[in-house]
């Protein structure tokens, strides 16, 4: 007989999740939830298998469920789920504190990092990127080489800064965003793919890793979520974009342009039946969890609005399933 | 009750039975003098307790899987009907709450007087039939034991039927290496196949370009991804070259010096200290290249005036190179040692040096362990993932320059099986058929390393 | 004639021993190669994680008023109330809510757990004032060891200027020491890095290598046995040796998700078990055992299979009573490689749910647990900087871990090692 | 051929005029030769018909027919690489063991034959004992060495019994005194002629029907030989001795009958007598004569 | 003591009274045996000066002195176990890769001591070659057998004179014919007595000055021990030779002096037809009438 929640999903959530989990375990008589990080991906892959004890309750997400997902889950008779979104991590760009930060416009990332980009000569025409320094993108920027420590294509931290960073990037060009009433199959194709000439390199999904590569490669700017920039603030900066710089506050009111919402999805049919669901439910949700001055903001996860909390925190009260 | 100390009390039965057994032998030794038995005392016992707890343990374990599945027919019956009318896995839940019930502990969902009143029956069936179940077993054992015992006699060829018997045991866990074959065969060639009918096979095989960069999402569109294998799999070779490079000179040395040069003394220490390199986790190796070694060679590299990237197949390969010694030296080491003493005797009294001795006589004895470790090693550095995605990276370059970041098969199958999935997009499936077709080319290697081998042992006497 | 002086003054000797010479020099560098490696990494864990070993605490008075406590359970009291109170009392001039925010932060979420569980085991010291060392937080305890910079910007540092002081302020009161760190050895996971501890991934590691041994020895040697000296040499042996050689470049992930879909998808074997990492580590390890054993057999000479069949024993006695012992060095190494390997491994373990974050200590085979290696690679994953020393630390555990299991097997090889 | 048609055959075939043909690869020629003298015997112990055998493509030995009588000792002579040990070691199927060799032709124990599918060789061969060409003692203590077949055969009842039989087959191969002392130090650490010795008394340990010695006593001085030699002249009140020798005094002095084998082919078979003072064949006595090569 | 000393001493002593007096471990007392004979020689080969060799804790020779003189056949004879292999493998130090094994005393070759921890035991072990007891050939080919030594010393000059130094070798050995057509099969798979004779044309084959034979017949028929006895005759007008023998024949056939070992010592040495016909000791006589044990 299972007595613990089984929780799968994100790697992304997956610090937040934990830390309620302990918490929860910790104060009430029920077992610590089981949190496994899976990604996103193989999450819902887990989660939409089926219901029963054999699958998990819960399953963390740093995107919404896409409807392929979806219908998977009710195909296999995951009916009612209840979607809680948590709030927002912010996605930074950081480099070395030995070198002075990078400031950044969402263009001037496309610029350096998509695989096609405008000719400057010819805007209209799409040539292969020739941006070999910041400077060339730039003259403000400095002269090193564009050194780009990020995720990998099968990581969801890549999809979301490619949607964030780059798509909106891309679409200043005047050329690119026709493109997207003409054919929007080549326009996502050059918003979305990443240049693999070796100035943006594949560097795994171990944050620390990459801040520590920062160190080691001053010259190098690495993408990662912002609870690392901040357990890290000695040793790297990050990078202004659109002016702003990744603080707590700019992403919480929605100055700094890339973050994203964190997920987590409920079987509803598991709610009475896992022992302690609805508790940690509702210490996911508390005040003293996602609240602005709660402990999932001291481990860097950026709280929603207050309204938008409210709003949430009534839907997991009720159940509210999702439709789609 | 007696149900749960079935396993011991069969299995201190079966002790018991052996002694009976070897000592009816041993009687029937002593009255008929030597050579009248046909088998040792030993394998009769052996005989009487196998009997004696096989049946039974099959019976016990054949219930142990079928318990659950029969309790919950028998509880089911006695819930309300919408319960009953539920689908296997949901009603998977309802026997959850059942059993956490029987605990007693925790709250449920069923109303109080169903949830007691099947756990209830819940227990009441389970006693029942557990105490009917040890009551079987305990019949076997009787039974087993009974007539296994009188066919004790002079004549019983004991020890052919017990020998037999381990043949039948050794056989079986030789096939253990079968079956997980097929398993893992099965469980790549579906989804290889759909990934096949997304991109055709020879794209695949002779593609030059890797690139899993499909949408995700169906209003993502995206890119559409390239997903030719070679620079992957050039990769995998560039980097196994290399981490054999370091490990075949180094652990082949090392297992020549410990065990033909160095005292025993040396040798019981180095030996197990080398051996230690195979336990230190590959999260650690792959921090050490990516931190330690990867910036040494791109500052060495850079003062030299090469471009070395800072993720880089050498750094990957040099580390993984040192992780897979002991698998050379330790294993070399054992068969070197047991090559016979009157062969090395033999080539030393001519005149010949150590060395001499080592290269000419020594090792081309030993040749078979030896190629069997190093082979394991290349195995090893094939199958190894997390160093690759620490140090030498994601990006498939198609290159043989090892100061180049590359990518290998088992990265490849890692991150794309733990990044953002989806059930039936390329992307996911991609890893499947990576896994199949570096299957089929350690299958090929290794049916070289066989015939190389075969043409070149030396058996001595 | 030439005289032995004049032979061994010959260039070409001189040459050959110079050969002989080079190779044992070969021999010996490459040894110090490689344990120059393992010193160096050794060095290297041993000073970023020996500090993990010591844990900063903090001097707390702790008023336990009966008011606290309303209603039977206990748990539901508000502890952190309690030591927030406590440590304003310390500070009576911090009065701005930003600042006692900040204070609060000084010591670590567990140090109401640890009054809580105080209290839960003897409750009658409700209403009593009690001294209390409990946790510093681990920005306080990085601080303590010399990890944060005092000299940076306030901005640059996990601990600002005002934290700074009062740290001061407690060092100068004696309210703040280094203790050795307990929690470390009979905690499991948790996130605050000054709760965590190992016992959890150990027990994990423990159970799930019981059961590797327990089926991959039996079950490798015994295949090795069969294909060795029982199987008949033809085509469909050659085929189960070369498919074995080729288990052994397996990635281990597919041994994985063959564990997923065989084990827990068919067999129905609970995830994240000891019981499903032991089995598909087991599959893993299979090969290396086999190899080993099989190298190890074929070096036993012929002669002494002849010469125990000679007096009549049976193929399987001549086997179990001669030739198993002389082989009996190499099975033990590869044994002790494979298990190492087992110990180290990751990767096959993400898909049968063993990357997890379990708090409970197993308490067997069928309980949810993480491994060492799974826990070293959760710990490097995670933000706080405080992991990075646990992270060694767990390395530390993990190689004596490794130490004492190669240690018996070591131990065995050594009696079985014969010379002849 | 059914044995018991052979054994009934007249006891007079002898000196049939015999070619040996040699074809270039030096092996035999299909024209097969017979052999001259006696080769058969009444009541026969064990029995070889149309023996050959193959290493590989090779043929090693070809046509052999021969018995061994009841409380004989057969002797086996022949210039070194003519298959003596080969042909030895199909009598117990030690060749089993070797997987490119081949046997054919029947050879049968009491008129069962050996290599018959149903035949245990494990009873066989504690019936039918062998002492090797090199000796081959088990890495493992002196004791452990002679105990083992009487251990595996449950020849003893107890510890004190086991010590018994170790005592006296030692004391039998003339070991004893050698060795009383160091009972525990490893079979190997002997010098070759005390292995030889331990070799002989691990194969009587198991008091074997019949006892195939391949060269016994090649690394033997004199007064050891002659331990040995009365030691197959006591074994063979009871037992049938097949002894391969190269020394014709050895012959001569402790075998009944002697087979001479050249090149693969039993070329003569007699009373021991007769072969060393009247062979029937040419290549018989050129060999005991010295006189061959 | 030095070489210079020892050979001008007077080649009278002999005769001299012993007494061999054994403690209850039947290892030798303290109180040592001189030897009786001739032990040294003018203008000796290999001089050997009180060599002790113990395994381990036991004593296996003890005190040994005797010369090896230039051009001469030296048999030693005495009973298995005595010390012969012991005492021959101290001569090219092949006793050196026994761990167990260490021996004292002073060994000369041509006035150098072998044992000095100057000398290289390679070019040592190229003129002193060995013919073990138990034959060892390699597990390659024949040809790779016979050709290892001479192919590692450099003695052949290319791929034709490394194939005359094989055939003459063999020849020698009295091989030539049973394996000529099978140079490329293992030596393993050689009958015994093939082996032996491949050990004795393998140690041939480098041409080495002094020559250790442990017992290079005992595996061989009388026509093959006649080609290697001729082949020894042959090779002792230029080099030196040192035979183990248990065939007393053989020994006074072959050699020119003989040296009788027992339980470790060095009893007699001196002319083989002294030794064979008036022993100057007791133990000599008993054990070449047989009288002995
Ligand atoms: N490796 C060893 N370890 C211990 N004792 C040994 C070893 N080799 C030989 N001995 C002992 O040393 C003594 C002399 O042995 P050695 O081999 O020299 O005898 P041998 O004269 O050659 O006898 P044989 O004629 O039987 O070959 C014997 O008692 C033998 O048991
Ligand atoms: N394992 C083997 N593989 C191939 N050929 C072999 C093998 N063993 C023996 N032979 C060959 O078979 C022939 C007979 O060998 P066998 O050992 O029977 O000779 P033998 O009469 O015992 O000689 P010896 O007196 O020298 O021991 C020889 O030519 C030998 O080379
Ligand atoms: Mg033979
Ligand atoms: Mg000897
Ligand atoms: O694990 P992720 O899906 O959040 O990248």
């Amino acid at each position: 007989a299972r007595d613990y929640i089984s929780v799968v999903g994100s790697s992304t959530v997956y610090p937040f999740a934990t830390v309620v989990a302990e918490q929860f375990g910790k104060t009430t008589n029920f077992a610590t939830p089981k949190i496994e990080s899976t990604g996103s991906g193989g999450g819902f892959k887990l989660f939409c298998s089926g219901l029963g004890v054999n699958y998990p309750d819960i399953t963390n997400a740093s995107r919404a469920i896409k409807s392929s997902e979806f219908n998977q889950c009710q195909a296999n008779g995951v009916g009612d789920i209840v979607e809680v979104k948590i709030g927002y991590d912010g996605i930074v760009l950081a480099n070395s504190k030995e070198r002075a930060p990078l400031k950044l416009s969402r263009k001037e990332i496309f610029m350096a990092l998509a695989m096609q980009v405008p000719d400057p000569q010819d805007p209209t025409k799409m040539i292969a990127n020739p941006y070999k320094t910041w400077r060339d993108v730039n003259p403000q920027l400095p002269a090193t080489q564009i050194e780009v420590l990020g995720p990998p294509p099968t990581s969801g931290t890549r999809d979301a800064f490619v949607e964030l960073a780059m798509e909106s990037g891309a679409k200043q060009f005047d050329s690119i965003k026709a493109l997207k009433k003409a054919d929007k199959k080549a326009y996502k194709k050059i918003c979305h793919t990443i240049r693999e000439d070796g100035a943006y390199i594949e560097a795994g999904e171990n944050d620390n890793l990459i801040v520590q590569k920062l160190q080691a490669n001053p010259a190098a700017v690495g993408i990662f979520g912002f609870s690392f920039l901040e357990q890290n603030a000695d040793l790297v900066q990050g990078s202004f974009i659109e002016g702003m710089e990744p603080t707590f506050e700019a992403i919480a009111d929605g100055s700094y342009p890339v973050s994203r919402p964190l997920f987590f999805y409920v079987k509803k049919a598991h709610v009475d039946v896992i022992p302690g669901m609805k508790g940690f439910l509702a210490e996911f949700t508390s005040e003293k969890a996602w609240g602005d001055e709660g402990y999932l903001a001291d481990k860097g996860m950026i709280p929603m609005p207050e309204a938008e909390r409210a709003e949430y925190a009534q839907a997991v009260k009720e159940l509210k399933t999702l439709k789609k | 009750m007696l149900y749960n100390y079935l396993l011991p009390i069969i299995l201190v039965l079966a002790l018991a039975a052996y002694l009976k057994g070897s000592g009816r032998a041993k009687e029937l030794w002593r009255q008929d003098g030597l050579r009248s038995l046909h088998s040792l005392p030993l394998y009769h016992g052996l005989f009487v307790a196998f009997w004696t707890a096989v049946p039974a343990l099959a019976i016990w374990s054949l219930w142990q899987m079928a318990e659950g599945h029969l309790l919950t027919l028998a509880v089911k019956r006695g819930l309300p009907q919408e319960l009953q009318s539920l689908s296997g896995n949901e009603f998977s839940l309802v026997m959850n709450d059942v059993k956490n019930a029987i605990r007693g502990d925790i709250v449920t969902s069923l109303n109080n007087a169903t949830a007691t009143g099947s756990a209830r029956l819940y227990l009441a069936t389970q006693q029942g039939w557990q105490s009917l179940m040890a009551y079987l077993s305990l019949g076997l054992t009787i039974l087993g034991f009974y007539l296994s015992y009188r066919n004790i006699s002079l004549e019983l060829r004991a020890r052919n039927i017990v020998e037999r018997l381990s043949t039948i045991f050794l056989m079986l866990c030789s096939a253990v290496a079968i079956f997980t074959t097929l398993g893992i065969i099965m469980s790549v060639l579906i989804e290889s196949i759909a990934f096949f009918r997304e991109v055709p096979v020879l794209d695949f095989l002779l593609g030059l370009k890797w690139s899993p960069q499909t949408a995700m999402r169906v209003d993502q569109a995206g890119s559409s991804g390239a997903f030719g294998a070679v620079p992957v799999f050039a990769g995998t070779i560039l980097i196994a070259l290399i981490a054999m490079a370091i490990a075949i000179p180094i652990g082949l040395l090392s297992a020549i010096f410990l065990s033909e040069y160095a005292s025993e003394q040396v040798r019981t220490w180095v030996k197990p200290l080398l051996e230690i390199l195979a336990g230190i986790p590959t999260v650690v190796y792959g921090f050490f290249a990516a931190l330690t070694v990867a910036p040494m060679i791109r500052d060495v590299g850079s003062n030299l005036g090469f471009a070395v990237s800072s993720e880089s197949a050498l750094a990957a390969g040099l580390v993984m190179g040192i992780m897979i010694i002991p698998f050379v030296s330790s294993l070399s080491d054992d068969v070197i040692h047991a090559v016979p003493q009157s062969l090395r005797d033999g080539s030393l009294a001519l005149g010949a040096t150590s060395y001499e001795t080592i290269k000419n006589v020594v090792i081309p004895a030993a040749l078979p362990g030896i190629v069997g470790s190093v082979l394991l090693a290349v195995s090893r550095a094939i199958g190894e993932t997390m160093i690759v995605v620490m140090a030498a990276g994601l990006s498939a370059n198609l290159t043989y320059n090892p100061l180049k970041a590359v990518t290998t098969v088992t990265v490849q199958i890692v991150t794309l099986l733990t990044g953002d999935q989806e059930f039936d997009s390329a992307k996911t499936l991609a890893a499947f058929a990576l896994g199949l077709f570096l299957f089929i080319f350690t299958l090929f290697l290794n049916i070289i390393a066989l015939y190389v081998v075969r043409r070149y042992r030396e058996q001595y006497e | 004639m030439n005289t032995l002086a004049s032979i061994q003054n010959s260039a070409k000797l001189q040459s050959r021993y110079r050969k002989d010479r080079c190779f044992r020099l070969a021999g010996v560098s490459a040894i110090a190669v490689a344990l120059c490696f393992i010193a160096f990494l050794f060095s290297d864990i041993f000073t970023h994680g020996y500090k993990a070993f010591e844990q900063t605490k903090i001097e707390l008075e702790v008023e336990l008023r009966p008011a606290d406590f309303v209603g039977e359970n206990l748990r539901l009291a508000n502890y952190p109330a309690m030591v927030k109170r406590s440590l304003y009392a310390l500070f009576p001039e911090v009065t701005d809510r930003q600042d006692k925010k900040s204070l609060y932060r000084l010591i670590s979420p567990g140090a109401s757990f640890e009054i809580q569980d105080k209290v839960l085991a003897d409750p009658a010291i409700i209403g009593s004032r009690l001294k209390f060392w409990v946790p510093a937080n681990d920005d306080v305890d990085m601080l303590m060891k010399g990890e944060i910079d005092r000299s940076l910007p306030q901005a640059n540092r996990r601990v600002n200027d005002q934290q700074l002081a009062w740290i001061d302020s407690l060092v100068a009161n004696n309210k703040i020491e280094m203790v050795f760190n307990t929690t470390f050895f009979t905690a499991g996971d948790s996130r605050e890095p000054e709760l965590a501890g190992i016992l959890g991934a150990a027990c994990g590691s423990f159970y799930t290598l019981l059961i590797t041994l327990c089926l991959s020895f039996p079950i490798g040697v015994a295949t090795a046995i069969y294909l060795e000296e029982f199987a008949p040499s033809n085509r469909w042996t050659d085929l189960i040796e070369v498919n074995i050689n080729n288990l052994a470049a397996v990635p281990s992930i597919i041994f994985g998700l063959l564990g997923l879909a065989v084990f827990i998808n068919i067999w129905g074997i609970p995830r994240s078990t000891p019981l499903v990492g032991g089995l598909v580590l087991s599959l893993m390890t299979l090969p290396t055992i086999i190899i080993a054993s099989r190298a190890s057999l074929k070096s036993v000479p012929p002669s002494i299979r002849e010469a125990a069949l000679g007096v009549g024993a049976s193929k399987m006695q001549t086997i179990t009573h001669h030739v198993l012992p002389l082989a009996m060095p190499g099975m033990l190494t590869g044994t002790i490689i494979g298990m190492a390997q087992a110990l180290g491994e990751t990767a096959p373990l993400l898909m049968i749910g063993m990357i997890a974050f379990i708090v409970d200590i197993p308490g067997g085979i069928t309980d949810p647990s993480t491994v060492l290696p799974v826990q070293i690679y959760l710990w490097a994953d995670s933000p706080e900087r405080a992991f990075s020393e646990k992270t060694s630390a767990a390395i530390m555990i993990l190689l004596l871990f490794l130490i004492s299991m190669n240690a018996a097997a070591v131990f065995l090889r050594k009696k079985f090692e014969t010379k002849w | 051929m059914p044995a018991g048609l052979i054994t009934a055959l007249p006891n007079q075939l002898r000196a049939i005029t015999m070619q040996l043909r040699l074809d270039t690869n030096g092996e035999l020629s299909e024209t097969s030769q017979q052999t001259v003298g006696v080769p058969f015997v009444e009541n026969a112990r064990m029995t070889c018909r149309k023996v050959d055998v193959h290493y590989g493509e090779k043929c090693a030995i070809k046509n052999i027919s021969i018995d061994v009588g009841r409380n004989e000792v057969l002797a086996m002579i022949g210039p070194s690489g003519c298959g003596k040990s080969t042909f030895l070691r199909c009598l117990n199927r030690m060749n089993d063991s070797l997987a490119s060799c081949r046997v054919s032709g029947d050879i049968t124990l009491d008129g069962v034959n050996i290599y018959a599918p149903t035949v245990d060789v494990v009873p066989l061969r504690a019936q039918v004992g062998m002492v090797f060409q090199k000796p081959n003692p088990f890495p493992k203590s002196i004791f452990d060495n002679v105990s083992y077949g009487p251990r595996i055969h449950g020849l003893a009842t107890g510890k004190a019994d086991l010590s018994e039989i170790v005592e006296s087959s030692l004391i039998k191969a003339g070991l004893w005194d050698e060795v009383k002392d160091r009972l525990h130090e490893s079979g190997t650490s002997l010098s070759g002629g005390q292995q030889q010795r331990l070799c002989i008394a691990r194969a009587i340990a198991v008091s074997p029907e019949v006892i195939l010695m391949d060269e016994p006593c090649s690394a033997l001085d004199p007064i050891a030989t002659a331990k040995v030699e009365e030691l197959i002249a006591e074994l063979s009140t009871q037992y049938s001795i097949v002894i391969v020798t190269h020394a014709m005094q050895q012959a001569s002095r402790v075998s009944q009958r002697t087979a001479y084998f050249h090149m693969g082919s039993l070329v003569e078979v007699g009373a021991t007598e007769k072969i060393f003072t009247n062979p029937g064949h040419q290549l018989t006595e050129d060999y005991i004569t010295g006189r061959f090569g």
